[in-house]
């Protein structure tokens, strides 16, 4: 008999966050692996409720999973809800397995039982900014929020230190809220710089994004627009209206879709099942699971304390959207290659999928 | 013209009418008088259908009971009611504008409009005071004038003459009795007994919600119970 | 003593009131008729401080009253009734009264001592309808709940703002003694106006007469029944 | 200058959009004295009406329009029926929570029955086309909302000030029943009143999704408490007031933006509503709201 | 003077006993089912469902905290949950231990980031905080009314909450503030619950409770009575801003991490939500309304992914408590539009029906 693992994911199914749940891929994958799974293989049990992306009751939640034995615990992706339940989860041995988690404030903090399934933002920013610089981008403004914490706040001003470091400068900084509809008195401000910028970088969700290309390119900015894993939406394209707007759109996101890889293949299979997935959450969701159950299958235990080990011991995993996804080196996080998307003829194309060699912040 | 039948009204736990039957024959005019609480207000909201009753109600040979309010007054019932109730924040000319909603689509609404400004001079000259800044009296003038805009054929008044100086309180039932001789039906709700009584062709009696008498008015004002019974002796 | 002197009040285009001026001395009761509309009501509130005259004083003993505001007129002992009833809905019959005595408790511990709720209600009659929230309650019982209401702050002066209105001619008659009682036991001073001519006339020792905003006539209940002034713009020629 | 000019020209847009709003709410609050916060959601409604008739084929602008503003009404007329006649006469907070109970129930079913992602409507695209006047950047769209705001608040204070039905509907935000007793079926007329709130909801739809291009389901409410604030700015239950206060808002919105450093640039919101404070602190009853010296009256 | 002869004459309350002895007793009794279902979900729960209902206590807290001022005033509050918050962030500040705050505030002002307080003392401390920020924005409220006032309580939420987000030398910004040290349970949350009922209770009884409701009703009789209503408001915002303060720091000390999001409109709808339906005038109201919707609720939500009930698999109902939370709310005020409590307190009620059973 091999170890029966219970994976608990106080999922934002419904709620603010509810775009970038995990849960269903998770669970897609899982009922994969059992399928094919021998009489001696791990068992994957998924256990999900809906946080309603509300901190504090996805805590509970994960208290509810402890309860139940749970090994590995999730919730809304967000440090109030992600650090009380992995100090919770530590007197159980448990890990917090956040797959979406992308915030650095999780890595500072001296976790012990923390994994996050995706990079850091200095990451995705550094990854972008070699992108843009390749582009040509030299001047860039970065527009900030305080409303998706260090996400949208601290991502950009990475961004600008990673071009500066490519020999580009950060000629003004805006702030804006997300939820803006209407750009206009950010573009005014932006044209009426006396360094003119080639490059405006955001990082915020969509449509926010959308409108902000959309309205840029109608108001007769033609230079680089660049982004986070925000901009990673199917209704970016729609939003944003003409395909021409998109030329020298760029970002970087967490893996490559729409070009009928194994994330597509993974996502379609899904959806024929009957799965709600959605997207690249998903399959961060069913990389957890992957990884979780390589470990088992490697301690043969249903200990949380050695599955952790486990999964830090491993040298990589075969997953959905990567062929070597390992945690040997940094612990906490992943080190993998980081797509930068662009567009031609309003088509999604990588243009860049390396390791970055310069990260800003992260030490 | 218009027959109340074992008429209760309910507010929660309290029973303010209990089985009440009033009848006003065409272009008659009757009191209904009674001590403070005895259910006087409660049966005109009741017979207009601002508070929920039963029993029945009918006027001119058709029910009315399950008709709304404003349906009543459209078929020409129209209530002067009690604490004046005038829309403070419009006008004066507006709500007299508004009283005479039910006649919009006639011609001749400033005729009757002059017809009420003569008779209370002081409305005119603060046509467009906001209603609410009135002195209590302007308010009660504006009220009246105000139903009188619908050209009812059944006018119900609760305490018409209330914070009225004598001076207008004559005018007004001299303004009654002349609505009487042009065929209008009245109800009227009266404190000032003897005036009411002086003008009225019959009255009720009312004391904890029952009707304690009724009768001729004439009769009445010269029955040595009547102090007693209006004032809520049992 | 509660004294008004050359009290002016202008409303946009209404001259509220012009040069009123009035006395009323503790034990005192002082009648305020005149046509509707003649500023009664508007020296009321200028006497409790409800809006703030144009010009002149109000002064009772040797306060300065005008222009200070409601709750100071009702600290210093000014209580009044509302013509177009201001109750606290919501609240019981009880504590309507309670709110007034425990003002007054705090303001003027003297002029309240003895007083009690339950003698309070009682007296005008509505003990039985303690509990029940004020908004419920009868036209005519909710003019006895501010009269009591008035009363439980203890006031030296109390204005009366057609305190017999919605009453028949017993009751009126039952309320005239009451205030003569009250007016009696505590010696303040009291102005009653009411366009009920029988009821102002039994009740007070002195009538003043107001017309657009001026005071026309005042003298002894004799004096102004006979007044020919009075009778023209008042009474009218039918009485 | 050209940069000065350039904002002012901003501002005014936003400002026609927060007066829009407004003007819904404050028409409502003008006849039943309902704080309605799920304006949003008629808005929302409408919006996503667009996105289904999209979704089924529809094509042109025209279409689209008629589409947001039908059953922008629509909506109203139903939201009134079902929740807000039995809340009539109660206090306004139970109004508002009413409204704010709506507003949930609509959210959630958007969630649950389309997505609680954003869906792209790109149909009215051809709305906000931007050209340049001189150095000016103008968007059609900014224009078309600054001309349907001036005519939506004349038009409005005209019928309300001047219409017999204008007078029944101040009348019965005040006093419900009595307005009966004129003989006024009152209920047509709060239904009346209802339905031109959710025609303006339905306009405001249109222009929100020709600028997003796409639906949410919070579509709404978002802007509909900055709206709130400028009922309450401007003076609330006056439509004129409404208007003002989402003006005023507007250029707030945008000079705060421009001339906060950036530093401080997450304030801006913090900074507004100060600013609303003060003004409120100091004039109560809203910039053209009046103040009548009342004694022992009431308006 | 003739009786008043009237059918309505319902029970007179208990007047034998001292008004403030009998408030407190009746406090108790509106608190007698918080304490039986805390104590059975002690007993019997398993852990995480009293995590959940420890958040039901704060809740629990922020209504009370928010009828002191809001039932008896009559006026809107959308501010309060900047209390709690402005609770909860001081206690995160002064009590987290200094390794954590080396990593959160380094740069925090008046060498806050040396500084550790006892958690005690801290909470006493950041109570003091918000009873200053208390005082000065009672000061502006306390002198509008209706609207107005709500407009500004709204704006005092919008900017402690740009505050919290901005200010990231104290507050962290947007991001969590973790490290706080967990020191309380489930058991103090009940006491502090009770002691917060008590107080409300009392102060609506009180002289200034009552008058302050008069002043609710009309504003200017209530003045024209000598009620000075600015000076009630503001006792009754302070002490309704002390309240909601406390069930911060019972958040922050139960939580061990704070964040901004966690005081604003969710939390601020969802307070007012239980307030009204329950009914704002009474403290039970408060009390009845946050059980109906924090029980309901949790409930609900058990269902929506997917329950086995006596053997049946319910199917996944996503959003279905987001749904009937709308719609009781809804339904509840349709049917009852003053909320479920109307104008009496449960005690008031009870005695009633006994005194009316006696009778009969
Ligand atoms: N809305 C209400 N809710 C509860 N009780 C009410 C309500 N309205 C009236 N009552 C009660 O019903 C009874 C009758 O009241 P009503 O107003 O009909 O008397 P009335 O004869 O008009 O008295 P008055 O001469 O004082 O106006 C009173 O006891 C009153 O307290
Ligand atoms: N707040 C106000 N705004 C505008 N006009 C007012 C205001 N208050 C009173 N008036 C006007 O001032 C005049 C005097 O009003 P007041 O209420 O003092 O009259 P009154 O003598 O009490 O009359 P009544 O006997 O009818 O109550 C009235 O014509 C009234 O319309
Ligand atoms: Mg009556
Ligand atoms: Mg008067």
């Amino acid at each position: 008999e091999g170890p029966t693992i219970k994976i608990g994911l106080a999922a934002s199914l419904t709620g603010d966050f509810a775009p970038y749940s995990e849960a269903e891929g998770a669970r897609c994958m899982a009922d994969q692996l059992n399928k094919a799974a021998g009489p001696d293989d791990p068992k994957i049990e998924i256990l999900i409720e809906d946080s309603r992306s509300d901190a504090q009751l996805s805590v509970s939640l994960g208290q509810k999973f402890l309860d139940e034995k749970a090994q590995v615990i999730a919730g809304v992706p967000f440090p109030d809800a992600l650090i009380p339940m992995s100090q919770m989860a530590a007197s159980y041995g448990a890990t917090v397995y956040s797959a979406p988690n992308t915030q650095v404030e999780m890595h500072e903090v001296g976790l012990d039982n923390f994994i996050a399934g995706a990079v850091p933002d200095p990451m995705n920013a550094a990854a972008t900014a070699v992108a843009v610089a390749a582009a040509g981008g030299k001047a860039t403004v970065i527009l900030t929020s305080e409303d998706g914490a260090s996400w949208s706040a601290k991502t950009p001003e990475w961004f600008g230190e990673a071009l500066e470091k490519t020999g580009g400068k950060v000629v003004g900084k805006l702030a804006y809220s997300f939820g803006t509809t209407d750009w206009s008195p950010q573009i005014a401000e932006i044209k009426a710089f006396a360094d003119k910028p080639d490059t405006v970088y955001v990082c915020g969700p969509v449509p926010d994004v959308g409108i902000l290309v959309r309205q840029l390119r109608s108001n007769g900015f033609d230079g680089i627009v660049a982004g986070c894993d925000g901009f990673d939406d199917p209704s970016l394209e729609e939003t944003v209206g003409n395909p021409a707007y998109l030329d020298k759109v760029m970002f970087a996101t967490h893996g490559v879709m729409g070009d009928g890889g194994q994330i597509d293949q993974f996502i379609a299979a899904c959806k024929a099942a009957g799965y709600k997935v959605n997207g690249i959450f998903d399959a961060l969701g069913a990389d957890m699971v992957q990884v979780v159950y390589d470990a088992a299958k490697a301690s043969g235990s249903d200990d949380p304390v050695k599955l952790r080990e486990a999964i830090r011991a491993s040298d990589g995993s075969k997953t959905v959207m990567s062929d070597n996804l390992s945690f040997k080196e940094k612990l906490a996080y992943p080190v993998k290659t980081i797509p930068v998307i662009g567009f031609k003829d309003g088509k999604r194309v990588v243009i860049a999928d390396d390791v970055p060699v310069f990260v800003p912040y992260l030490k | 013209m218009l027959v109340v039948e074992n008429l209760v009204v309910r507010y929660g736990p309290i029973t303010a009418v209990r089985g009440v039957s009033i009848e006003v024959g065409a272009g008659e005019t009757v009191a209904l008088l009674g001590p403070n609480g005895a259910g006087k207000t409660s049966i005109v909201s009741a017979v207009i259908g601002l508070v929920p009753s039963t029993g029945r109600v009918s006027f001119d040979g058709r029910d009315v009971s399950n008709l709304s309010p404003e349906e009543r007054v459209r078929a020409a019932m129209t209530v002067v009611p009690e604490g004046r109730r005038v829309f403070a924040n419009l006008t004066v000319a507006e709500n007299l504008r508004l009283g005479g909603f039910v006649r919009r689509r006639e011609r001749d609404q400033d005729g009757e409009r002059d017809r009420y400004l003569a008779m209370f001079p002081v409305l005119r000259e603060r046509l467009d005071q906001l209603a609410g800044t009135l002195s209590g009296g302007e308010q009660q003038m504006l009220a009246i004038a105000r139903a009188m805009m619908s050209k009812p054929r059944l006018l119900i008044l609760d305490e018409p003459s209330l914070g009225l100086a004598p001076r207008i309180v004559a005018r007004i039932f001299e303004h009654i009795v002349e609505l009487k001789k042009s065929g209008i039906t009245i109800v009227l709700v009266e404190q000032n007994m003897m005036q009411a009584l002086a003008v009225a062709d019959r009255a009720y009696v009312l004391s904890t919600g029952t009707i304690r008498h009724a009768g001729p008015a004439a009769e009445l004002r010269a029955d040595p119970r009547l102090a007693d019974l209006a004032i809520g002796g049992h | 003593m509660l004294s008004v002197e050359q009290v002016s009040k202008r409303f946009g285009g209404v001259q509220a009131l012009q040069d009123v001026t009035l006395v009323c001395r503790p034990g005192e009761i002082v009648g305020l008729i005149g046509p509707n509309g003649a500023g009664k009501s508007s020296l009321v509130n200028v006497v409790t401080g409800l809006i703030a005259p144009d010009g002149g004083q109000v002064r009772l003993g040797d306060r300065e009253l005008a222009g200070r505001g409601p709750e100071f007129a009702a600290q210093s002992g000014v209580a009044r009734t509302f013509q177009n009833l201001r109750l606290f809905k919501q609240l019981s019959v009880r504590q309507n009264v309670e709110v007034a005595l425990t003002s007054g408790h705090r303001h003027r511990p003297d002029r309240v001592a003895g007083l009690t709720v339950d003698a309070l209600l009682a007296q005008q009659g509505l003990s039985d309808l303690a509990e029940a929230p004020a908004g419920v309650l009868s036209y005519g019982h909710q003019r006895r709940l501010e009269i009591a209401r008035a009363l439980a702050l203890g006031p030296e002066v109390m204005l009366l703002d057609e305190p017999a209105a919605g009453m028949n001619d017993q009751e009126t008659e039952a309320l005239a003694l009451t205030i003569r009682e009250i007016r009696d036991e505590r010696s303040l001073g009291i102005i009653v106006i009411d366009h009920d001519l029988g009821f102002i006339m039994g009740l007070c020792d002195r009538i003043t007469v107001m017309d657009m905003g001026r005071v026309v006539a005042d003298g002894t209940p004799e004096a102004i029944r006979n007044d020919p002034v009075v009778i023209e713009i008042y009474l009218g020629t039918v009485h | 200058m050209d940069y000065a000019i350039q904002q002012i020209v901003n501002a005014l847009a936003f400002g026609s959009e927060y007066a829009l709003l407004a003007l819904g709410l404050a028409l409502v609050f003008s006849i039943m004295g309902l704080v309605n916060f799920a304006h949003g959601e008629i808005i929302a409604v409408a919006g996503y009406s667009v996105f289904f008739a999209v979704a089924l084929g529809l094509q042109s602008v025209l279409g689209a329009v008629t589409i947001a503003i039908v059953m922008g009404i629509v909506t109203a007329l139903v939201f009134e029926r079902v929740a807000f006649r039995p809340v009539r006469y109660a206090p306004t907070t139970t109004g508002l929570l009413t409204a704010f109970g709506v507003s949930i129930v609509v959210q959630n079913m958007l969630t649950l029955f389309v997505s609680p992602k954003a869906r792209a409507v790109p149909v009215l695209g051809p709305l906000n086309q931007t050209f340049f006047i001189g150095p000016y950047a103008v968007s059609s769209l900014q224009l078309l909302e600054l001309a349907v705001t001036i005519v939506a608040i004349v038009a409005l204070v005209l019928f309300l000030n001047r219409s017999l039905l204008g007078l029944a509907i101040r009348a019965a935000a005040r006093d419900f029943s009595t307005v009966r007793l004129m003989g006024v079926k009152a209920n047509r007329v709060i239904a009346t009143g209802f339905a031109l709130s959710g025609f303006l909801a339905g306009v405001v739809s249109v222009f929100i999704l020709a600028r997003r291009g796409s639906v949410e389901p919070d579509f709404g409410s978002a802007p509909v408490i900055k709206a709130f604030v400028a009922c309450v700015l401007g003076g609330f239950g006056s439509l004129a007031g409404a208007a003002v206060g989402g003006m005023v808002l507007g250029f707030l919105d945008v000079a705060i933006l421009v001339a906060l450093p950036q530093k401080f640039g997450g304030l801006r919101d913090a900074l507004t509503y100060f600013l609303v404070g003060v003004v409120l602190f100091w004039r109560p009853q809203g910039l053209l709201g009046r103040t009548v010296e009342l004694g022992d009256k009431e308006v | 003077m003739a009786p008043a002869q009237s059918p309505a004459a319902p029970m007179p309350a208990d007047r034998s006993m001292p008004p403030l002895l009998r408030s407190i007793l009746g406090g108790l009794v509106v608190a007698v089912p918080v304490v039986v279902i805390g104590v059975l979900i002690l007993w019997l729960a398993p852990p995480y469902q009293v995590r959940i209902a420890f958040a039901g206590y704060v809740n629990l807290v922020i209504v009370v905290g928010l009828q002191i001022f809001m039932g008896n005033a009559n006026i809107g509050n959308f501010g309060h949950s900047a209390f709690v918050g402005v609770g909860a962030y001081f206690v995160a500040i002064l009590a987290t231990p200094l390794a954590a705050k080396k990593l959160s505030i380094p740069n925090a002002p008046f060498g806050l980031s040396q500084v550790v307080l006892d958690p005690i003392v801290a909470a006493v401390v950041a109570l003091g905080i918000v009873g200053v920020l208390a005082l000065l924005t009672g000061f502006i409220i306390s002198r509008l009314s209706g609207i107005a006032a709500s407009i500004v309580t709204l704006s005092l939420l919008i900017i402690s909450h740009g505050v919290f987000i901005n200010y990231t030398d104290l507050f962290k910004g947007a991001q969590a503030f973790f490290g706080i040290p967990v020191v309380i349970g489930l058991p103090t949350a009940i006491a502090v619950a009770v002691a917060a009922i008590v107080v409300a209770r009392v102060f609506r009884d009180s002289q200034d409770g009552v008058q302050l409701r008069a002043s609710a009703d009309d504003v200017l009789a209530a003045r024209a009575f000598g009620v000075d209503v600015v000076k009630l408001r503001f006792k009754a915002w302070v002490l309704s801003a002390l309240v909601c303060g406390a069930a911060g720091i019972m958040y922050a000390y139960f939580m061990g991490a704070v964040i901004a999001r966690a005081f604003f409109f969710q939390q601020v709808f969802l307070t007012l939500a239980m307030l009204i339906l329950g009914g704002m005038r009474t403290v039970s109201g408060a009390v009845v309304g946050c059980a109906i919707l924090s029980i309901g609720l949790e409930a609900i939500r058990s269902l929506e992914s997917g329950a086995t009930i006596m053997g049946v698999k319910l199917p996944e109902m996503l959003g279905l408590s987001g749904l009937s939370l709308g719609a009781v709310i809804v339904l509840g005020m349709a049917f009852r539009p003053n909320g479920l409590m109307g104008r009496l307190e449960l005690d008031e009620l009870a005695a009633g029906w006994l005194r009316r059973l006696r009778r009969s």
